[in-house]
């Protein structure tokens, strides 16, 4: 799946790059310029689709900023609603807030939301984060279905029998993580036998290819785009 | 439908199931059970015998007809006393801390004083072979013991109708024997999915073959199951007590110790 | 309760990186000095899992529904292995679910694994003589930590020329509205704690 | 003690181990096993099956006695990748991201060159018909593919014994036959224990039955399985493929359809 463009570790460092680029911006005449970057990169990724549908959380999220800073805060005052004043200063924070988390979630999803999780995790072992953390994060993931499952069906057996709703269901919630701990316990006990009888020492993840031309290319251009973003920012 | 003579406990209308991210996994299954009956419903992997039963048990809607109990209509995520489904996975469905807690979790749902829930905790507990466990974590159980706490679970809140998934996985012949013995006793209606044959040609009269979410064989036990090319069509195999017997079988063990 | 990317200025978040970065060198340094300390990564992370698993079913606290936090019990039951669970559980989400940012992990960071190990010192100072009261604070002290973190971090990194007095009326009926959250931290943690101490007691960090 | 003539794979001796909590769970076990011998082991649950493998591959430490691989000790903690061992909970066994990450992980700890891993794994893949999976995440794998998935990874470390524990448990008819061929065309020596009596005796010559931690009997599969006063003590049925028919069999079964 990542074979077209960097590979996941280069990925990883364009993606931190482009974003700190962006969340350094400070005033309002940069913001189209990384718009561009930001489409440009979305339709790179050839997954527009699926972008969107994740940027609906972030998307309401800038919305709500964008009504509620014009109206609660700022002096120079634009124009009045009824009780409702719109406020110039407040108007350009929310766009500029809205403007940078918006592009920076755009960014971060063309680039990262198509692979794996787990070729992530494995980008993430070779930018040489320590290995007890990127084995930590392979073993979690690799079991999360399986005890949201678990978790799941232990709420039907619950629900079945009767369980209470409304905040008389809190002890029972409680009791439900008390059993999922209980069990993650055991199941651990397990998968650390699995594990040492196939010699583990040198950490879960297969190593992954060197960078390739095409990855320092990549990671070249985030890094120029980066510092233009930054540049532009100080001369507009 | 239900005539006074012929009275019907469950009632199963046309009934398809889906699940959102699949289309429909059940399609147009009627079926009816009578009070006291015991069913066998076997099938391949993923023919739909765990949805069917979270269905009749309200916790899965149906997209098209309906499941009735007792002439009444059973609807989703309601709480129905009358039916008690044991889960395929056992460690699931005991969610309290020790055995009691667990067995009298329905009861003290129902409303009933603790004392009494209690009573029928034990009494249930005692049905399933399990007295003098009732202290003990669950998690110390072994899993042929905590498939027989699941089933004490439902039997605690006195249903009319039991549904058993899988209920002899994992277990050793001793405990399935008494299984075995333990559900035969019971006067509840029964319906018991298994890839175990043999457990179901011992405790089920009739069998119920479905397929692919539809079903394929309604009839005797022993016709069902020891018709060689349907039960092979849908994956199967006879149960060996229902085969004539291997090239090498009887004669060979006659003739050892 | 995570915090988005883009709102604080970016050398706010780096510095929740360098913090974030710091918390984690001296987990790894106190997981070091432990026996066996490769042995506990399926146990960290199959607890990691039910952590992350049961912060996706929403609870009931009237008047509405909650997702759980779970910084307090995390403190409690992994200890200083709290601080990297967190951070892979905070990566994790912004990567599978948008929750939070790459930009806002060092802050998130932060704002989850500092209560989490509060939630463990209470833990082990007065959950030792009284366990109730120290699973209760442990739950509850872990969340109000956290809002107080989070409340600072977004006073700090909005826009100076803003309205403070409005500023800080949102932010008051931010706390407020999470007060039930802490109630009910508390009281799962507490109920779930006599639980473990009833029949799993090797669930409990010791050291 | 082996000598040149009869070489030994697997000596038991005198073997005792325990569990922290409760006493000694093994006692006083011998067992010998010739390279390429396949060997059932049966017995009750609890009976210490899946705590003998754990000793034999070295997870749990012996209390007295000793286990020996071809005349050298195994010690407990140390890396074997001469013995395989497939564990009851296929799920537990299969951590990494994707079939081809954890079948051959065993290979990458021994040292190998990446290239070279990942051909001992496809080959592992292919031994037990998993051609064309390797990409699969694990955990989008059916029971039965999994269980297949875990040998795999135990035979990427190309060991000479095979533990085998449960491999049937959970799987339908169909994956059930599927495994016993694939185990059935395999050259290495195996330990399997099931409760699967009719598995156990298609692919084993010899049967080993243990009981409350101690040895009852070892013998050939069709004398040891087939002794109903033997089989009745230890809590265990005759197969039926190894009974006298049932009164109401096969007759019964030829007149329906
Ligand atoms: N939670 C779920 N979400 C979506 N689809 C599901 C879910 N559970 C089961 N299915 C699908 O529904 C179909 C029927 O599954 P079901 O679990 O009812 O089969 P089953 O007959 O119980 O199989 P088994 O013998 O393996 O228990 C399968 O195709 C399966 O993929
Ligand atoms: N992790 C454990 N800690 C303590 N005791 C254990 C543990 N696992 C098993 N035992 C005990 O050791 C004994 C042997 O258990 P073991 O799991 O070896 O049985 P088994 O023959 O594999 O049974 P089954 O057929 O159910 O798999 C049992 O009495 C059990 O209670
Ligand atoms: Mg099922
Ligand atoms: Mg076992």
């Amino acid at each position: 799946m990542a074979e077209r463009g960097p590979g996941p570790t280069a990925r990883l460092v364009i993606a931190l790059v482009l974003a700190f680029g962006i969340a350094s911006v400070q005033g309002l005449a940069v913001l189209p310029y990384v718009f561009v970057l930001a489409i440009g990169l979305v339709l790179a990724s050839g997954q527009w689709r699926m972008v969107l549908r994740r940027m609906r959380g972030p998307a309401l999220l800038a919305l709500g900023l964008c009504v509620v800073l014009p109206l609660g805060s700022g002096t120079t005052v634009l124009a009045e609603l009824g009780p409702f004043r719109l406020r110039l200063e407040g108007l350009e924070a929310a766009a500029l807030i809205a403007g940078r988390l918006l592009s920076i979630v755009a960014v971060t999803l063309a680039l990262l939301a198509a692979l794996p999780p787990f070729q992530l995790v494995a980008g993430l072992r070779s930018l040489r984060l320590p290995a007890l953390l990127a084995d930590l994060a392979l073993l979690t993931l690799r079991y999360l279905d399986e005890v949201t499952a678990e978790l799941r069906r232990a709420h039907l057996a619950r629900q079945i029998r009767g369980g209470h709703r409304g905040w008389r269901a809190l002890p029972d919630h409680a009791t439900l993580l008390a059993t999922g701990l209980i069990r993650a316990q055991a199941r651990s006990e397990r998968v650390w036998a699995a594990m040492r009888l196939r010699g583990y020492g040198a950490g879960l993840a297969m190593p992954l290819a060197r960078l390739r031309a095409r990855d320092w290319i990549g990671m070249s251009v985030a890094l120029i785009a980066a510092l233009g973003v930054i540049w532009l920012d100080r001369v507009l | 439908m239900a005539g006074p003579g012929s009275v019907t406990l469950l009632e199963l209308d046309a009934l398809s199931v889906g699940r959102p991210e699949y289309g429909a996994v059940l399609s147009d299954m009627s079926l009816s059970l009578a009070p006291g009956e015991r069913v066998g419903l076997v099938g391949p992997n993923g023919a739909g015998k765990t949805t069917l039963f979270h269905t009749i048990a309200g916790v899965l809607p149906a997209l098209r007809g309906g499941v009735r109990m007792t002439g009444k209509p059973v609807s989703a995520g309601q709480f129905r006393p009358d039916i008690g489904l044991v889960f395929q996975q056992a460690e699931d469905q005991l969610f309290c801390p020790t055995v009691i807690e667990d067995v009298s979790f329905g009861p003290r749902n129902l409303g009933l004083p603790a004392a009494e829930a209690r009573a029928r905790a034990t009494r249930a507990l005692d049905q399933c072979g399990l007295s003098g466990l009732e202290d003990r974590p669950v998690h110390h159980l072994s899993g042929g013991e905590k498939r027989r706490a699941c089933i004490a679970g439902a039997l605690a809140l006195q249903p009319d109708l039991l549904l058993l998934d899988e209920p002899s996985a994992a277990l050793d012949m001793r405990q399935r024997r008494r299984l075995i013995a333990v559900l035969a006793g019971m006067p509840q209606a029964m319906l018991i999915a298994s890839h175990d044959l043999e457990l179901v040609l011992e405790l089920c009269p009739r069998v119920v073959l479905i397929d692919q979410g539809r079903i394929r064989a309604d009839g005797p036990a022993r016709a069902v199951l020891g018709n060689a090319p349907l039960m092979d069509a849908h994956g199967q195999e006879v149960p060996h007590s229902l085969t004539p017997h291997h090239p090498a079988g009887h004669l060979h063990v006659r003739s050892s110790p | 309760m995570h915090l988005p990317d883009g709102i604080v200025p970016v050398e706010m978040a780096l510095a929740g990186y360098a913090c974030s970065a710091g918390l984690m060198a001296l987990a790894l340094h106190r997981i070091k000095a432990r026996p066996d300390p490769q042995a506990e990564i399926p146990r960290v992370a199959m607890l990691t899992t039910v952590f992350f698993a049961a912060s996706l079913v929403a609870v009931p606290v009237p008047p509405t529904s909650v997702h759980l936090m779970l910084a307090g019990l995390m403190g409690v039951t992994l200890g200083w292995f709290a601080v990297p669970a967190v951070l892979v559980g905070l990566f994790l989400q912004a990567v599978l679910f948008g929750h939070g940012g790459i930009t806002a992990l060092g802050l998130n960071g932060v704002v989850f694994a500092l209560p989490a190990l509060l939630a463990f010192g209470i833990w082990q100072q007065i959950g030792r003589r009284w366990p109730d009261l120290g699973a209760f604070l442990a739950g509850s002290g872990a969340v109000i930590l956290a809002l107080a973190l989070f409340a600072t971090i977004v006073l700090a990194g909005l826009p100076a020329e803003l309205d403070a007095a409005a500023e800080r009326m949102a932010l008051r009926i931010f706390v407020l509205a999470h007060v039930p959250l802490a109630l009910a931290e508390g009281v799962i943690v507490l109920t779930l704690l006599r639980v473990l101490r009833r029949v799993e007691r090797r669930l409990l960090y010791h050291g």
